[in-house]
């Protein structure tokens, strides 16, 4: 991801606010995120990460301001599409949002069966991709009876299972010792290499301190640094 | 899958439900029948009675037999004879009949017996009918059965009213318990449905399952009903058998068709109760 | 609170399908308190009529009056002589009248009329005390008033029997229909009752807010029932009284202690399908 | 905490056994803690760690051993006292288990209705508890509305509201940011100078390498290290 690469923005914000009641949850935010980049979102606790990555995929609706995801302009896309402009997106949230009553298996399937693939397809895809995160042996349990970092698990393979253009991930290592953390990283960055655009909120130190790339910086809702990809070295 | 389970109680609950909505609206619409029948069985019997003046020539009463024939809501007109009129008389009175014996002559008068069509049979109708034979020259008197009757015919009617207003009121009940179950069912699935949506799941995908569900619960239920009914109606067909033989009319099971359009109007309702609740609950949740 | 909202929907689902369930019992109860009252008007008109053999003297009447008032069964005795047997009879033969104006003698002879206590008046009693007063050497013969009101006594009997399962039946349904409302209920908040015991509630402490619920959906749901039912009285007699004048029975509403019954019926309702759905939740989550 | 203080174990666990079908969660775990002391509980995602802390409340039942707590066996505490034995304990689940439909106050305040508190000392308490997790101003919010790091809060704020004997925080600062974590361990460290007991499950490695506590590292349901207070440093 060289200096030299033309920018392609994939998702691009102007003067985006999101407002609860009286509260700016977020304020006057503007950024671009290029095709198939890899960017941090960090901040402390209420800085309004998961609100700007709920914006994106329309988990919210911006009170004002634009979004483009993609070329489409969100406020544009009338209700009945809102489900393809979400199949663009893998989301890994930030509390799993696994279905309780439905296997770790049945869970990654769903996002495939939504997509319309044949059952074949959707039975090696969904096996394979749970393979990956370390959950082969588990997929047929139900997430109340999976430990929090399996659980974190199966929501990074449901979230990758549909080879969406673009990854969210709310926390993703959030529940998960340093090596099952290591493992969910670089299976994010076998997807950057196939092409996929990654978003990562965190708080975690020690993955942002190891990265060279862009780190977003937010804090009440505004925010404070755009980091750019040289400045490596951030001082929180 | 875990959720069978759970829901299994949920389908059950839905099909209980429809079941018993059936079963008392059905078990109505029986009762309907039979009262029916029992009412068609007296309607047969209405008739008016034209006695006719004493003066009367012969000649004549084939006159009046055609004008009263030819009256609109006759069906049919039967010469009465004086005789006949005695001998009926006699047989009607068994007690009495040593009164009847004791008589020296017969005071009764030639009569005609005058039969409507049962469909324009209704009370205003024989009223009216019963006072333009009476206007008739020939006729002495006018004696239209048992009034009673057609007083039963209202009551009958207004029953009928109260249970069709009953039928619909029930109509209305059952889609609401029926929806409310759903909405119940589909509320306790409600983390479920949210999390489809987030994963990019279209409202149709979402209600299909609920739609099948709610059709084959419906037509569960709907059959579920009639079978507990039939039962119900074979248990008491029988009883009064035994009990009165053939004294009291022979009660009859729904029609065919009948039990065909209550599966086809549950297998409807449970699609109602499904689009009602899914259609609020999607726009709501 | 915001669970108070989603709880009102369940809440109102809850009263109303208490409110509907004691609406069709109930109305079912006013209709057999109606019919009762027709039945006992009828009953009372049953009377054994005993025709006294025309050589029976003067003297031997008034002991075999003794005798017959001492039977078991019978509440009342009259004589009826031949002359009031012959004016009853013209009173009841309007049309025939003539018929009757021309006899020369009265063929009638005298009679008693028996009234039976009302209570022990089943078709098998009449019967058996018919029986016994025909084989008095008096009597020449019996007639135990219209047959067909035993008869009908047998048909109101078998009706009051599948009223009675019904009822049964009913009851059940209702507290199934509700427990099941209640488990719905409770199903949609049984992340919430996990977590209370998590932080130390006792069963108890989780429990006494439904039971309240129960109660008072209960109470509410039985008096809304008995409302709508009283408006469809008042509709239905109205309506009656305008289109029969007073020649119909007059029907009446249910007494206030069958009332008073209901509403305790319903609380009584709301506490079961509390209790059942309960203590099956509770064991099982 | 001198290691001349004469011990009183608050819980003991002999040879203890989870399974969940043919799996152990949890196998032949024997341990000691102390009145007052402040444990950590560490090892990779499924290694038993919420386990080992759902037993000593009765969240779940062991399969074979025996555990005391406070003096009492667990096994032989009748189903009726159950309740009493949990409000021995303020647990921070992992989850944070908030009830959807009540507020952030209402979540709090549940714990000392339970306990048949007087409403004004429940009022009193729950406020003054949120204050100090810094949720004083979104106490009327639900936990929906809530950022991830909020809802921790309410839940470490639930956790400690009713003066428990015992804390058990699963990984209690898995969502927060280090500023607002250093809050919360500051406010356990006040809770344990009143006489808690504190129990920590957590994956942080900023936390665990800075402190001079005891550390019990679990590895597929195992103890693998009983790691003494006075062994500081730990190889993972
Ligand atoms: N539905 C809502 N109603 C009211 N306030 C809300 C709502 N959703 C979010 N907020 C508020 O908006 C702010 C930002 O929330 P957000 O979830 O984006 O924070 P975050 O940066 O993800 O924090 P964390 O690291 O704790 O997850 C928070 O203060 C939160 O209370
Ligand atoms: N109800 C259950 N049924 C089957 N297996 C279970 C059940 N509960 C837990 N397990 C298994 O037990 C193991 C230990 O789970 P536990 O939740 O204690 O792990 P943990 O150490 O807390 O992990 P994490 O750091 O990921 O939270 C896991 O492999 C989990 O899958
Ligand atoms: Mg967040
Ligand atoms: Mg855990």
């Amino acid at each position: 991801m060289s200096e030299l690469t033309k920018k392609h923005p994939i998702v691009r914000m102007f003067h985006v606010y999101k407002r609860y009641g009286a509260k700016n949850a977020l304020a006057d935010v503007s950024l671009d995120i290029d095709f198939n980049e890899w960017v941090f979102v960090t901040g402390p606790s209420g800085a309004g990460k998961s609100t700007l990555l709920k914006l994106m995929y329309r988990g919210e609706t911006v009170s004002e301001g634009q979004i483009l995801v993609d070329g489409s302009n969100l406020i544009r896309v009338p209700q009945g599409q809102v489900p393809m402009l979400r199949r663009k997106f893998g989301v890994i949230f930030q509390d799993f949002k696994l279905i309780q009553t439905k296997t770790a298996y049945e869970n990654v399937a769903l996002v495939l069966e939504v997509a319309g693939l044949k059952p074949q397809l959707v039975r090696k895809k969904a096996q394979n991709v749970l393979r990956q995160a370390g959950m082969e042996d588990k997929m047929n349990q139900y997430p109340p009876s999976l430990s929090g970092g399996e659980q974190q698990r199966v929501a990074v393979a449901r979230a990758i299972v549909g080879d969406p253009k673009i990854i969210l991930a709310d926390e993703p290592t959030g529940s998960l010792d340093s090596r099952s953390a290591a493992i969910i990283m670089d299976l994010l960055k076998g997807y950057q290499s196939r092409g996929a655009t990654i978003i990562i909120a965190t708080h975690d130190k020690e993955i942002l301190s190891r990265t060279n790339q862009r780190i977003i910086y937010l804090e009440n809702g505004r925010v404070m640094d755009h980091g750019m990809r040289t400045d490596v070295e951030r001082n929180e | 899958m875990k959720d069978m389970a759970d829901n299994l109680f949920i389908t059950l609950v839905t099909i209980m439900t429809i079941a018993l909505s059936i079963l008392i609206a059905s078990a109505g619409g029986l009762l309907f029948v039979n009262a029916g029948d029992v009412m068609n069985g007296w309607k047969k019997g209405i008739r008016i009675m034209a006695y006719i003046t004493p003066e009367t020539r012969e000649s004549d009463v084939a006159g009046l037999r055609e004008t009263l024939a030819k009256m609109s809501g006759v069906r049919d007109v039967r010469f009465i004879s004086r005789q006949e009129g005695l001998e009926s008389l006699k047989a009607q009175m068994k007690r009495q009949m040593s009164l009847i014996d004791n008589l020296d002559i017969n005071p009764l008068p030639d009569a005609f017996e005058i039969f409507m069509n049962p469909e324009e049979q209704t009370f205003e109708k024989i009223e009216t009918l019963a006072a333009r034979v009476s206007a008739l020259d020939s006729v002495d008197d006018v004696e239209y059965g048992q009034a009673w009757i057609g007083r039963f015919t209202q009551v009958f009617n207004l029953f009928k009213f109260i249970g069709i207003t009953m039928g619909i009121l029930f109509f209305m009940v059952t889609v609401f318990i029926i929806s409310n179950t759903i909405r119940l069912a589909l509320y306790s699935r409600r983390d479920e449905i949210q999390i489809m949506r987030l994963v990019g799941a279209t409202d149709g995908f979402i209600q299909v399952p609920s739609y099948i569900a709610g059709l084959i619960q419906g037509a569960v239920g709907g059959m579920v009903g009639l079978i507990a009914l039939y039962i119900g109606y074979l248990a008491i067909s029988a009883n009064i058998e035994k009990n009165f033989s053939s004294y009291v009319i022979h009660i009859r099971f729904l029609p065919w068709n009948v039990v065909l359009g209550i599966i086809v109007y549950s297998v409807f309702v449970g699609w109602l109760g499904c689009f009602l609740s899914l259609r609020q609950f999607l726009k709501n949740n």
